[in-house]
């Protein structure tokens, strides 16, 4: 116990260092815009073409870290399907869905999907993109793997699905590369702002995002059902 | 020209593409992680000519750096770019060896490849934290893909302290970017000057908790000798080839070429000291060999982490080739060591002292593999190590620094005596006799020539370190290449 | 920001910090793990507040609503009770 | 009030509890979820550091009409891209704690003696 009151001690003295540190250096909300920021938010909509400069970051000008994290999330999909694979399956009595849980996720299910692919398309129009959109979409899985009582998408299809959303995006990344001689150039005409099809590659970045991250986490979702 | 962008995003196609090439065929991943290295190793040379005085420069999107992301290849990040692509492939041919049902395996292998290239590559702060994360998560996965209860264990422990590192290693960037406004490495360097003196302090201690947990600095490396204990054989391999020397090229980049010189020298000094003298007793103590083995290798990344601490500030380019020659003589070393115990033991994952009894009489072709890299390590003539340790005793009698000459010495007989030890009792006795296939032979043998090879012409090899060490002290040199007459 | 909002902000804090002892003293692991839902959920609003929308819905979507899902699968594993 | 103190605060809050409860707990799953509470109160103080006083948030949805004052998008993207991070990590350790439950039968570290902790 003593240890432990210690142990909050000294992590609430070192809280407080970094709290002093951070509100004598970076006083909140007191910052000017400057640096690369300054340059995104003057020249993103010219440079780019999409109107939610956060996206345009995000896809665009900090779009290798980008592919990094798709890889990050791609690593965790496989890595826990290898670290789960040969676990002994419990057998257990699974309690039935109720009739009413049966029929309302069967008519919301595709009205989540549809949600899901509204927020990766809109992705450079309004806050969302791919990420969020492809949870979405493994949240829709994931409510009818609870819900109904044979539901199971084929682990071939998901896998399928995944490896060659992640070809398509080093792809494009390529392509950028063979037309203008930089990876992830944005090659695509840029379009009037504010539109559906502007951008450039954004929307698809987006859209191949959202059903590549779409399928890894309903992989992880089945994954850790079936173990 | 082929852009050196092409060994990310062609590792990265071909690690995305195994699920579906596995569809074709069951046959073909396990072929996989070659050929990428192979591709990426002919990039790399052929870029060699086209690196010349500071940095290449690869941008992104289509934008000059700060803007977008940048790749920055200089002379020492093209060393240990090619370092990796080599041990990589060594050990892919290795893996071809052995049965493995599951494609996934491959997969993490080649992600791992990536994220240590990525990191050697970048010139990104940002983009380097990404790498790192791609790095550590798919080290947990191959620590943790034994399966058995060591190695659940040491990857957990990895994972923890890991998982917090890396994000206090994003703390120091945030920090960084919010003094600076910018997150290129280049530019930060620029503009290090105009940065307060306790913002530097500070974020230096966050980025060297960061990296302090891949380069097994103490007290991060709680980590390091149960993931080095508990994982398989190849997979240690890696640990101590790879990765680690990922965790060196950081330090070095980040304290001296965006600090320019060393910061917050002393805690550095006093962490790598105490690592060095700790995990060097600790092997003593270890009646595990792999564990002996384990603590070596966090004494000698210490080791250079202390080299690093005590010459950096003085601008010497010979102790930095030091660092350099002791790095590729330790990757090659450990690594022959890690692969030829494995086999030791027939892969039965009993590696306690006693049980290796006679094991080298018996496998004598393993016997003298084993021998070679504890040879090498101890820094016998005629192999690599030599020229390593002596020109680490020359460059720390130039700096006339004579209680570390006297501490290293010291400590080398503890190494010697403890190596000494495991030889001895490897050739004693009657043993167990192994059968073993051609290709991990040939893969052990691979190692064990080029640590010959770079001990009996050790010119060339000194050579292009000195040019490494040298364009990693150019920093205005690369702060110029790369931002241009900004 | 104005005071309204900012004292909005201070109610939430309170959750958050009641949100955290919880999570550290419950010895059930179902109430832990709802209790980082819900500081995951709150440090949601805390961005839309500091007009980040973006990541506002990533953490809710992430954060809040897919982490407790494969925890919860996890728990179901490993047993909900912390045993001393 | 301070905006400062509740955004800052509670973020560093969450660090620290994050942190403590990582360092003290005895279930393994209380270590994750100690590391993650620690990631959620990085990404808030990631994004706090953003705020620019008055700012909106940098989505121009009448363009043509540009705000000047908006808030730092960088730390925005950033987190989007830890807060993935996170969850990757999180399910890795899952899998990881899932293998332990079945080979060592508990989830309590003062139980893996395996490797001296």
């Amino acid at each position: 116990m003593i240890r432990r009151l210690i142990a909050l001690l000294v992590s609430l003295y070192l809280g407080y260092i970094l709290y002093s540190f951070v509100y004598v250096h970076f006083p909140f909300g007191e910052r000017p815009l400057r640096g690369v920021a300054a340059h995104y938010v003057e020249n993103g909509i010219k440079e780019e073409g999409a109107t939610n400069i956060v996206t345009s970051i995000v896809t665009l000008y900090r779009g290798f870290d980008t592919l990094g994290e798709v890889t990050v999330l791609f690593l965790a999909a496989t890595g826990l399907g290898l670290i789960l694979a040969g676990m002994k399956r419990e057998e257990e009595e699974k309690p039935e869905p109720t009739l009413i849980m049966e029929t309302v996720t069967k008519y919301l299910f595709p009205l989540v999907l549809l949600f899901g692919s509204y927020i990766f398309i809109h992705g450079h129009l309004t806050p969302g993109g791919g990420f969020p959109a492809g949870v979405v979409i493994a949240t829709g899985y994931f409510m009818m793997f609870i819900a109904q009582r044979s539901f199971t998408p084929s682990e071939y299809l998901l896998s399928a699905t995944e490896s060659f959303a992640g070809t398509l995006y080093v792809i494009v990344g390529l392509l950028g590369l063979a037309l203008a001689f930089s990876f992830l150039d944005n090659v695509m005409p840029l379009g009037i702002p504010n539109r559906v099809f502007s951008a450039g590659i954004i929307p698809v970045i987006y859209i191949i995002i959202g059903f590549k991250v779409g399928s890894e986490m309903t992989g992880i979702l089945l994954h850790l059902k079936e173990a | 020209m082929v852009s050196p962008v092409l060994v990310i995003a062609l590792t990265l196609f071909l690690a995305f593409s195994i699920p579906l090439l596995h569809m074709l065929s069951k046959k073909l991943p396990p072929f996989v992680p070659p050929l990428a290295m192979l591709i990426n190793l002919w990039i790399l040379i052929t870029n060699i000519k086209h690196v010349g005085e500071g940095a290449m420069l690869i941008t992104t999107a289509g934008l000059k750096p700060p803007i977008a992301i940048n790749l920055a290849i200089d002379k020492f990040s093209l060393f240990f770019a090619i370092l990796i692509q080599v041990i990589g492939f060594l050990l892919s041919i290795y893996y071809l060896s052995q049965e493995r049902k599951d494609m996934r395996f491959y997969m993490l292998f080649l992600l791992n490849i990536l994220g240590a290239s990525g990191i050697v590559m970048t010139g990104d702060l940002f983009n380097s934290f990404v790498f790192l994360e791609i790095l550590e998560i798919s080290s947990f996965g191959l620590v943790a893909s034994g399966k058995d209860k060591k190695a659940l264990e040491g990857g957990f422990k990895y994972m923890m302290i890991g998982a917090i590192g890396s994000s206090l290693y994003l703390l120091g960037i945030i920090v960084l970017y919010l003094s600076t406004g910018t997150l290129n490495m280049a530019h930060i360097a620029k503009l290090m000057p105009s940065i307060p003196d306790s913002v530097k302090l500070f974020s230096s201690i966050l980025f060297l908790i960061g990296i302090g947990v891949e380069v097994e600095l103490f007290p991060l490396n709680a980590w390091a000798p149960d993931a080095y204990h508990g994982a398989m054989d190849e997979i240690s391999t890696q640990l101590s080839s790879i990765i680690s020397k990922t965790g060196i090229y950081l330090a070095a980049r980040i304290f001296l070429t965006i600090y320019g010189g060393l910061y917050a020298t002393n805690i550095i000094f006093y962490l790598a000291i105490t690592t060095f003298i700790i995990a060097e007793l600790a092997a003593l103590m270890q009646k595990n060999v792999k564990r002996m083995l384990a603590y070596s290798s966090v004494g000698q990344m210490g080791l250079l982490m202390l080299i690093l601490s005590v010459f950096a500030k003085r601008g010497d380019v010979f102790a930095l080739t030091t660092v350099i020659l002791l790095a590729l003589n330790h990757a090659f070393g450990k690594g022959l060591l890690f692969l030829s115990l494995g086999s030791l033991t027939g892969n039965t994952r009993n590696y306690d002292i006693e049980d290796l009894k006679g094991a080298g009489r018996a496998n004598p072709v393993l016997g003298f593999l084993f021998a070679t890299g504890v040879l090498s390590i101890i820094g016998m003539p005629i192999f690599f190590g030599f020229w390593s340790k002596i020109s680490l005793l020359i460059s720390i009698m130039k700096a006339n620094l004579m209680y570390l000459l006297a501490l290293l010495l010291l400590v080398f007989l503890v190494e010697l005596y403890y190596y000494a030890n495991v030889i001895v009792n490897l050739f004693k006795g009657e043993g167990k006799k192994y059968r073993i296939g051609v290709i991990p032979v040939s893969v052990m043998l691979l190692f064990a020539l080029s640590l010959i090879v770079f001990g009996l012409w050790p010119h060339p090899v000194f050579k292009i370190a000195q040019n490494a060490a040298a364009s990693l002290m150019e920093r205005s040199m690369y702060i110029s290449s790369i931002l241009g007459g900004m | 920001m104005n005071s309204l909002i900012l004292f909005m902000a201070l109610g939430l804090s309170v959750v958050l910090i009641v949100g955290t002892i919880i999570i550290y003293l419950s010895k059930d692991l179902l109430v832990a793990i709802l209790g980082s839902a819900v500081i995951s959920l709150i440090a949601s609003i805390f961005f839309l507040i500091l007009q980040a929308p973006d990541v506002a819905i990533t953490e809710a979507a992430i954060g809040a609503g897919l982490t407790t899902g494969i925890l919860l699968y996890a728990m179901k594993k490993t047993g909900r009770y912390e045993d001393d | 009030m301070d905006a400062g103190l509740i955004f800052y605060g509670s973020a560093i809050f969450l660090m620290v509890m994050g942190v403590f409860i990582a360092i003290t707990g005895r279930h393994l799953i209380k270590i994750l979820l100690g590391i993650d509470v620690f990631d959620t109160g990085l990404n808030l103080l990631i994004v706090s550091f953003g705020y620019i006083n008055g700012g909106t948030a940098p989505i121009f949805s009448k363009y043509p009409n540009i705000f000047k004052n908006v808030v730092d998008p960088v730390p925005q993207a950033l987190v989007l891209t830890a807060i993935v991070i996170g969850v990757a990590e999180m399910a890795m350790g899952l899998a990881i704690v899932m293998q332990i439950k079945e080979k060592f039968g508990t989830c309590n570290i003062a139980k893996l003696k395996e490797l001296k902790w």
